[in-house]
């Protein structure tokens, strides 16, 4: 009986110009029986994704290289010929995308793409047969009203059901292997819990493998037997996945997992503080037909963190941008006791955040420029100061931001938002871009600029964990209202509101028995949608 | 720009075998037009000199001799009817043809990007206002309003400013609307809304956050308008509109060559050919650009067909 | 039909591609072997086609502006006098054609008294009456049907102030109808040439209860052997049939061999020219009547006999001069504009425009025929390529020793006998006598009301002149009568010379009704204008033009320089 | 479908407010231009009298906001114009009489209107086969010879003037072959085959010069979608190459094209201006440059006017389609 999957020292290469190239994936090996899941746990760059889409040989014709061997359900991938791996590819192995909107043809209806991927593995069956496949597996993967849903196209989906139809796709042929590539990251935790849940039970319904493909431990902890973190294309450590995630051998993999921000962790109180720094009454916001922001009222007192949670759509950004100034509210009082200046935002995405063709030096500089209160020595000796404040080196001055990492770029935005001595610094979803590791530092270090300069903070994130983390004062969004607020302790460990009970219910653990546990309890709290 | 990213374009740039062609092409043309006089001082004609004994003037002024009449002193032939030298003409056309599509450009490019800029940065109702202007000006036939414009302006005003001119003012739409787009994108990125909460003003984010990141598609872009521009040119004086005798340009000879086909093929051949390598020549540089300055377009269009491909598995 | 639309039949629409470039190859021009304009006697019958560039937009009687009756139009409107039907210098002779001669003149040629022949109908079996000639006239003072000759609106009395029978209902009183069949006009001055005059279209009759204002030219009412069937598209596609009410023994000027003649226009030259060569299906019995063959094609056909032998040579009576402004400097002084005339190459202006074959050399402002008086001088003989010695000489003694600049107006438009190719030859021309020219090309419209109004007028330019009838009358009074100047309008004494002598010797020649000699006079007036070095006479254009392969009877005479269709027979 | 009305609706209103500006741009320039159409109507040897009286006819003695005044209120209502023994209707939308020839504008364009659209519909026909077939192959043959024939084929394509092509096919096939006739166009009404006939080189001048754009947007539109996830997605399926192409690729790979073609048919309908006067097709392109030419305003702008209702039409069509066919655009 051979295995499921079978991978030994597999080498993968890009060719990112025309001379050099990369090597993505160096020497892996692994192994998956029958039935088993196998979660491929590692950073971003790490080979992860990369290894699942060699499995399905989904590299051929790229200009990638590939070494090593390939054995997926008996099937040598490397060497297979185009039609034996068609064959392989959806009938025996499927796969499932971390992008579910972009991942199915927004031309035709979910069902007939469906139907139709059933059609290339059973040339034989109808149409009509095929269709009726299709409208089978989507009521399997929870899909209400699944026949008429079918002539739906993609974009009238919600997140989830597309995430839903796809996993249905994968069903259609009954594949002997599933690989899930970061199957829920585009999806809100509410949405992510559910999905885990239906591959799970898929799984012990219809018996076949997994390999899930995540750069999120929690997500791994309640779903796979298995576990093996990569860093730079390498094997760190493999084991069950209890072991791994409670005892880490190599320091690589512990220094992954005490990254990992808890819902537990405890943070040192804090002494209140009377000065309201900041108020806002009752602000509305509207684009279009559509109300973003629909009657929040908040204060920010001087040096304390509030953090405001919600899931995509709950108008937390345009909150956050309001109160800057970025956005004006279509209604509503906004009062601050400081200078426009005063009010600063660190950015989610590091890139989009620095212009590309300024160097960092300038782009931290432009707001003291703009002020026009400093000379020029002034002015880059302020900014040399900054830089080393955040961590950089001064001299990187005149670097441009494409030489420079993700954390390092938030750290430069930090800078920038510093440089006009602000008050209070909105922090958009600062860490969400960020691998683990990396979100742990950057964390750190706003929690210390704050100590050190006094400083307000609102820290907006869809990451519960990180927000308790930081703040000292938590508001829960849903659909653009305030659903609950209070001490963060108060709001973690005694959710009042429904909504809040339910994010917390859905937010992955670390510890697998936890996790299934937990896994009990939502099937109470949450719908399927 | 940075410094090492100019580095970086050029390398891309020289790397492409296509592109260096028709920058050779391009160079030599330029060597050519720029030192005109010294060429017609080598074979000892000039653009002007009429040689009424090379022609048959009873049989229309076809020129004597075979292939339009070219010798050892008329390099390429002379033109029917005037006996005029061939290769002085299309030499000296060259410097029309280059002149006035570079002007033509730099005009475009200038009004496209204060145009894109107003309308990407301006209130929604300038922003309707100049894209449907765009609309119209893009699509409108610009020889038409080429031909009226030209017909107002008085005859003493120098002809070929006045076809920079005319050409530039008609045909900034293109760039207009990419840099709106641009606008438009660039507006939306965090660093735009950093650096006004930095306390910039619309001049200053102009200036300093957008207006680098538009280099490249302007460059692109005007490496595309280019030899439209040198079309343009040629398609007017081919209308009879473009510059005037007894100055040379390809479209003007053109225009008078094509009854001549049959009696003088070479009178045809030589315009268009010129005409035809240099356009083909900043068509390949300007594609050579265009992939030098965004790498990502080109690789982004490098994907697999999930064939199995023999160097793949090797 | 042409042969490659048989095989395109044939093909299936997949291959329609292939088949047209297959099937077509045994087609093509190559099979015009038939003589071409066969000597055997012409018969009636068969379709004739036109093909033309420039559409028959008016063809209303009083809007055309035409020498002679024009060509189309003479086949339907017929006139008090009309040319000679006849190959070369016989053809520049006035005949009658309404009436029984060509009209009988007063002592001092001031009332001109014409009778009209019998049996003379419209197309529509009514009778013409000299009512309806009046009509005809009057109908062309009227603004809305602007566009004719302007002499008419000179000539009679009370002319310039009349308005048109639409505004101004009484009607012009210098003309007369004592009868149906009787007209006599009225002139404020005397005028020999006015049968002449009564070729024009405006003196056609236009029976007053069929007009129908400026929409009458969609069908005006036949008076000659043709009636209008079908006006298409302002006049781009006019088929006229027989007129059956037309009786030959009324009109000998007009053959009509043909039964139907199809005008199609709107044409490009070079497709016109192309058709004609080919000279397929209908195009064997196509001729043009405004397409010169180019200096391309000239070249092209030179080497071909058969389509040789197809081309017609007419010599209409025009002459294209470079004129100057004596109000300008430095052209005030007579030795600058005589030593333009010395340098003068007219070799290089005859290759401008096409060659020895479509223009000749032109020392004399009248064209070189008899008819209108001419008489052979060269005032500043410049050799073929121009005198450089003397005209340089002429300037030193101008106090121009060291040469001259000078900036030459001309007309933009490609292949126009003012346009940029005969400006650049005169440019190139003078250089060797150390003008140094500058020009100034001026769009059409614009350079015509440039050099014809007295205060925009440059000091030198570019121009032609075409007689509206072949005599030195019309030739030389608009030209260099100082009466005729015009200060407030479109002005043609470009060099605004106001000669007593000049004056009195025309208002001489124009009491005189005997057209022989009054040509002689206008001859030696020529001369005498001539030395005066008001203008550079540069050549009498040539026409060549081609006919299809079935014309016969081809009548070219030299007051149109054209082929007359109403002479030409397809069979 | 209200969505549709009121983008349609908007689009209207900025399209008149266009196409008003450019009017009146349109009567400034001509009222600056030397020249006098009255003159041009009136005839070379027009004497002062009839000038004025010419000029008065054709209400040119107004002044300049009164005559654009008179223009636009005849496209609305209508005009009556004397014919001298009775009057004329120019009914709505009366772009008024051509001053050279008295005709009315809407009939003159009437007129050229079947030979501009013969040479749009068959050039566009023709380069959309070409275009979108050469771009497709040359996306699916990816680094062959074909791509590079056909890559070649395009950049000669978009850099060649239609004018040097059309010569070249004249010489070529007029001339040195003698497999057609020079063309000289045929009213399809009169005989469609020589229509056809005639207009084949004409269309192959036009559409080598447009079916290299469409084979250049074609191809890269195509290795776009060829890029996309959801083109993965069916990858890993295990659905073949050609039913990816067919099914998915070029589905996602049309709207702009059909956005393009729809544009520059709006465009070509203003008239190929070179391609009608090389080929002598007596088109809208050729009669408006004449127009300029003689002066002749009412038909300038009439042209002009029609012209740009054809673009913005064009335009928004464009639009829809685009919207229509890529069902993720929302119409703004």
């Amino acid at each position: 009986m051979t295995s499921l999957v079978e991978v030994t020292d597999l080498t993968i290469d890009f060719s990112s110009d025309s001379s050099s190239s990369v090597r993505a994936v160096d020497g892996l090996s692994f192994t998956l029986e029958a039935g088993g899941a196998l979660g491929l746990v590692g950073e971003s760059g790490s080979g992860k994704s990369a290894t699942a889409f060699a499995l399905l040989g989904l590299h051929r014709g790229t200009g990638a290289r590939i070494g090593g061997s390939i054995r997926v359900d008996g099937t040598d991938v490397l060497t297979a010929q185009d039609a034996e791996l068609r064959r392989l590819r959806g009938g025996r192995a499927a796969m499932v995308f971390q992008d579910p909107l972009s991942s199915l043809d927004p031309y035709y209806a979910v069902g007939d793409q469906i139907a139709e991927v059933y059609r290339v593995h059973h040339p034989k069956a109808s149409r009509r047969a095929a269709r009726s496949r299709a409208a089978e597996v989507l009521d399997r993967v929870g899909i209400p009203d699944a026949r008429r849903r079918a002539r739906s196209r993609p974009h009238e989906f919600s997140g989830g059901m597309r995430q839903r139809a796809l996993i249905a796709m994968a069903l259609a042929c009954e594949p002997r292997l599933l690989i899930a590539d970061e199957p829920t990251t585009a999806l809100d935790v509410t949405v992510q819990a559910q999905i885990l849940d239906l591959l799970h039970d898929l799984r012990a319904e219809t018996g076949m493998g997994l390999l899930l493909v995540t750069h999120d431990l929690g997500v791994v902890a309640g779903s796979v037997d298995d576990v093996l973190v990569m860093k730079d294309g390498r094997a760190v450590e493999t084991g069950p996945v209890a072991d791994v995630l409670r005892s880490p051998r190599e320091p690589y993999s512990r220094a992954l997992v005490e990254a990992v921000p808890r819902l537990d962790a405890v943070r040192p109180a804090r002494d209140p503080q009377e000065d309201v720094l900041l108020e806002a009454v009752d602000l509305r916001r509207e684009f279009g037909r559509t109300t973003a922001v629909d009657g929040v009222s908040l204060i920010v007192r001087r040096g304390e963190t509030l953090g405001v949670v919600g899931e995509s759509g709950s108008g937390k950004t345009t909150l956050g941008r309001m109160l800057v100034g970025l956005i004006a509210p279509t209604s509503g009082d906004l009062r601050h006791s400081v200078p426009p200046r005063a009010l600063q935002m660190v950015f989610q995405d590091p890139v989009s955040s620095l212009n590309p063709r300024r160097s960092i030096g300038e782009s931290i500089a432009d707001p003291l420029r703009a002020a026009r209160e400093l000379d020029d020595t002034a002015i880059v000796a302020r900014v040399r100061e900054l830089l080393d404040r955040v961590g950089l080196n001064p001299d990187w001055y005149h670097r441009y931001p494409h030489e420079f990492s993700g954390g390092q770029r938030q750290r430069v935005g930090i800078a920038r938002a510093l440089a006009p001595s602000p008050a209070l610094i909105v922090c958009d979803e600062p860490v969400s871009a960020l691998d683990v590791t990396t979100q742990a530092q950057v964390v750190g270090l706003l929690g210390e600029i704050q100590r050190d300069l006094g400083l307000s903070l609102v820290f907006v994130a869809h990451d519960l964990a990180v927000v308790r983390q930081v703040s000292d004062r938590v508001l829960v969004m849903q659909d653009g209202r305030v659903v609950e607020s209070g001490p963060a302790d108060r709001v973690y460990d005694a959710p009042e509101h429904p909504y809040t009970q339910a994010l917390l219910a859905a937010v992955p653990v670390l510890d697998p028995q936890e996790s299934a546990a937990r896994r009990t309890a939502r099937r109470a709290l949450l719908p399927v949608g | 720009m940075s410094t090492e990213g100019r580095g970086q374009v050029w390398r891309r740039l020289r790397a492409q075998r296509a592109a260096v062609a028709g920058g050779a092409v391009i160079a030599t043309l330029v060597l050519v037009a720029v030192a005109a006089p010294l060429f017609t001082a080598i074979e000892g004609q000039n653009t002007t000199a009429y040689h009424p004994e090379l022609v048959d003037s009873a049989a229309g002024g076809v020129p004597l001799g075979s292939f339009g009449g070219i010798s050892a002193d008329h390099w390429l032939g002379v033109e029917p009817g005037t006996g005029r030298d061939l290769f002085a003409r299309l030499i000296y056309g060259a410097r029309i043809s280059l002149g006035v599509a570079i002007g033509a450009t730099v005009v475009q490019v200038l009004l496209g990007v204060v145009i894109g800029l107003a309308a990407g940065l301006g209130n929604r109702f300038l922003d309707e206002l100049l894209s449907r202007t765009t609309d119209v000006m893009l699509a409108l036939p610009s020889l038409v309003f080429a031909i009226a414009l030209l017909a107002v302006v008085p005859a003493g005003f120098p002809r070929p400013v006045l076809l920079v001119l005319v050409i530039g003012l008609l045909g900034w739409g293109g760039t207009s609307r990419i840099v709106r787009a641009q606008v438009l994108t660039l507006k939306s990125l965090d660093y735009v809304a950093a650096a006004r909460l930095g306390g910039s003003g619309t001049w200053r984010i102009a200036r300093r956050e957008l207006l680098p990141s538009l280099a490249a598609p302007v460059i692109t872009y005007a490496a595309v308008l280019l030899p439209l521009n040198i079309n343009s040119e040629a398609g007017l004086s081919f209308l009879g509109i473009g510059v005037q005798p007894p100055t040379p340009s390809w479209g003007q000879m053109l225009s008078s060559a094509t009854t001549w086909y049959e009696a003088d093929p070479a009178y045809v051949l030589l315009p268009a050919g010129f005409l035809l390598v240099t356009v083909v020549g900043f068509t390949l540089l300007g594609e050579g650009v265009r992939t030098a300055l965004d790498p990502r377009a080109a690789s982004r269009l490098r994907v697999g067909t999930g064939r199995k491909r023999e160097e793949a598995s090797v | 039909m042409r042969p490659w639309s048989v095989s395109s039949r044939r093909a299936s629409a997949a291959a329609a591609v292939l088949a047209l470039v297959g099937g077509a190859a045994a087609c093509g021009p190559k099979d015009s072997g038939a003589k071409a304009g066969d000597t055997g006697a012409p018969r009636k019958g068969g379709t004739l086609t036109v093909l033309n560039q420039a559409a028959q937009e008016d063809f209303d009687p009083a809007r055309l502006y035409t020498s002679g009756g024009g060509n189309v139009p003479s086949l339907v409107f017929r006139t008090l006098t009309t040319r000679n039907r006849e190959n070369g210098a016989a053809g520049s002779k006035v005949v009658p054609d309404l009436a029984t001669n060509t009209g009988e003149p007063s002592v001092n040629a001031t009332v001109w008294t014409y009778h009209l022949k019998d049996g003379l109908k419209y197309e529509d079996g009514t009778t013409i009456t000299s009512a309806d000639i009046k009509y005809g006239i009057e109908r062309s003072f009227a603004a809305e049907l602007s566009g004719g000759a302007p002499y008419l609106r000179d000539w009679l009395v009370g002319g310039t102030d009349y308005q048109g029978p639409y505004k101004d209902k009484g009607g012009l009183d210098s003309i007369e109808t004592p009868d149906a069949k009787t007209i006599v006009f009225h002139l404020n001055k005397p005028e020999g040439e006015f049968p002449y005059l009564a070729t024009q279209t405006s003196f056609a009759p236009v029976p007053q209860a069929k007009d129908a204002g400026t929409k009458y030219e969609n069908h005006p009412i036949s008076s000659g052997p043709y009636k209008v069937q079908k006006n298409e598209n302002d006049g781009e596609h006019i088929v006229l049939v027989r007129n059956t009410y037309w009786s030959a023994k009324t009109d000998s000027e007009r053959k009509a061999y043909p039964d139907k003649i199809d005008v199609q226009s709107g044409l490009d030259a070079a497709v016109i020219n192309q058709r004609l060569t080919t000279g397929s299906g209908k195009d064997a019995a196509a001729v043009t009547t405004d397409t010169n063959l180019t200096a391309a094609e000239l070249a092209k056909i030179t080497g071909d006999k058969t389509l040789a032998s197809r081309v017609g040579t007419g010599h209409f009576g025009y002459t294209d001069y470079i004129a100057f402004n004596p109000k300008v400097k430095p052209f005030d002084n007579a030795k600058v504009r005589e030593a333009i005339s010395y340098a003068i190459n007219r070799t290089t202006v005859v290759n401008a425009l096409g060659g020895s074959s479509l223009a000749e050399p032109a020392t004399t402002y009248l064209p070189e025929q008899a008819s209108f008086g001419y008489l052979a001088y060269d005032a500043f003989p410049a050799g073929s390529t121009g005198n450089a010695a003397k005209a340089k000489a002429l300037l030193k003694e101008a106090g121009y020793p060291d040469g001259l600049t000078i900036t030459l107006t001309h007309d933009l438009t490609k292949n126009d006998e003012q346009g940029p190719d005969v400006a650049t030859a005169v440019q190139e021309g003078l250089k060797a006598a150390g003008i140094t020219v500058k020009l100034d090309g001026q769009e059409h419209s614009a350079f015509g009301e440039k050099i014809h109004n007295l205060k925009t007028e440059p000091g030198i330019f570019l121009t032609g002149w075409g007689a509206d009838w072949p005599s030195g009358g019309p030739f030389l009074a608009p030209i260099f009568d100082g009466r005729q100047i015009v200060k407030d309008g479109w002005n043609f004494n470009n060099a605004q010379l106001n000669d007593a002598s000049v004056n009195k010797e025309i208002d001489e020649i124009n009491k005189l009704t005997d057209l022989t000699a009054a040509a002689k006079r206008w001859g030696a007036l020529d001369k005498k204008i001539g030395e005066q070095a008001l203008t550079v006479p540069l050549v009498h254009p040539v026409y060549k033009r081609l006919y299809g392969k079935d014309i016969k009877n081809v009548v070219i005479s030299d007051w149109t320089g054209v082929l007359d269709i109403s002479q030409v027979s397809v069979k | 479908m209200t969505g549709l009305l009121t983008f349609l609706l908007r689009r209207a209103g900025s399209a008149v407010l266009v196409l008003l500006a450019l009017s009146a741009v349109l009567y400034a320039v001509f009222y600056i231009a030397p020249g006098d159409p009255a003159q041009l109507a009136c005839g070379p040897k027009c004497g002062a009298e009839q000038l004025a009286q010419v000029r008065q006819n054709l209400a040119l003695g107004d002044p300049v906001w009164l005559q654009y005044w008179h223009f636009l209120q005849g496209i609305v209502t209508g005009h009556d114009y004397s014919t001298g023994t009775g009057t004329e209707h120019c009914g709505a939308p009366c772009l008024g009489l051509s001053y050279q020839s008295g005709e009315q504008v809407t009939g003159i364009l009437g007129e050229k209107l079947p030979a501009t659209a013969s040479l749009a519909i068959g050039a566009m026909v023709l380069w959309l086969i070409m275009g979108v077939g050469s771009g497709l192959v040359s996306a699916v043959r990816r680094g062959r010879f074909t791509e590079r024939a056909l890559t070649g084929f395009t950049l000669v394509g978009t850099a060649t003037p239609v004018f040097i092509t059309g010569i070249l096919l004249l010489m070529l096939f007029c001339s040195v072959l003698q497999w057609l006739p020079y063309p000289s166009y045929v009213p399809f009404t009169e005989d469609p085959e020589q229509w056809a006939w005639n207009l084949v080189l004409p269309w192959f001048a036009l559409a080598f010069l447009e079916s290299a754009k469409y084979a250049r947007i074609t191809r890269s539109s195509l290795l776009e979608t060829l890029a996309e996830d959801h083109v993965r997605t069916f990858r890993a399926y295990g659905v073949g190459e050609r039913a990816i192409v067919w099914r998915h690729a070029l589905r996602g790979a049309l709207p702009p094209v059909i956005a393009l073609s729809a544009m520059d048919f709006g465009t070509m309908f203003g008239g190929a201006v070179l391609t009608e006067t090389l080929f002598g097709i007596p088109g809208i392109g050729q009669k408006l440059v004449t127009s300029v030419r003689t002066e002749d305003l009412p038909v300038v702008l009439g042209v002009t006017l029609a012209m740009g209702c054809f673009v913005v039409l064009a335009n928004a069509v464009a639009d829809v389609l685009y919207a229509l066919a890529d069902r993720r655009v929302v119409l703004t």
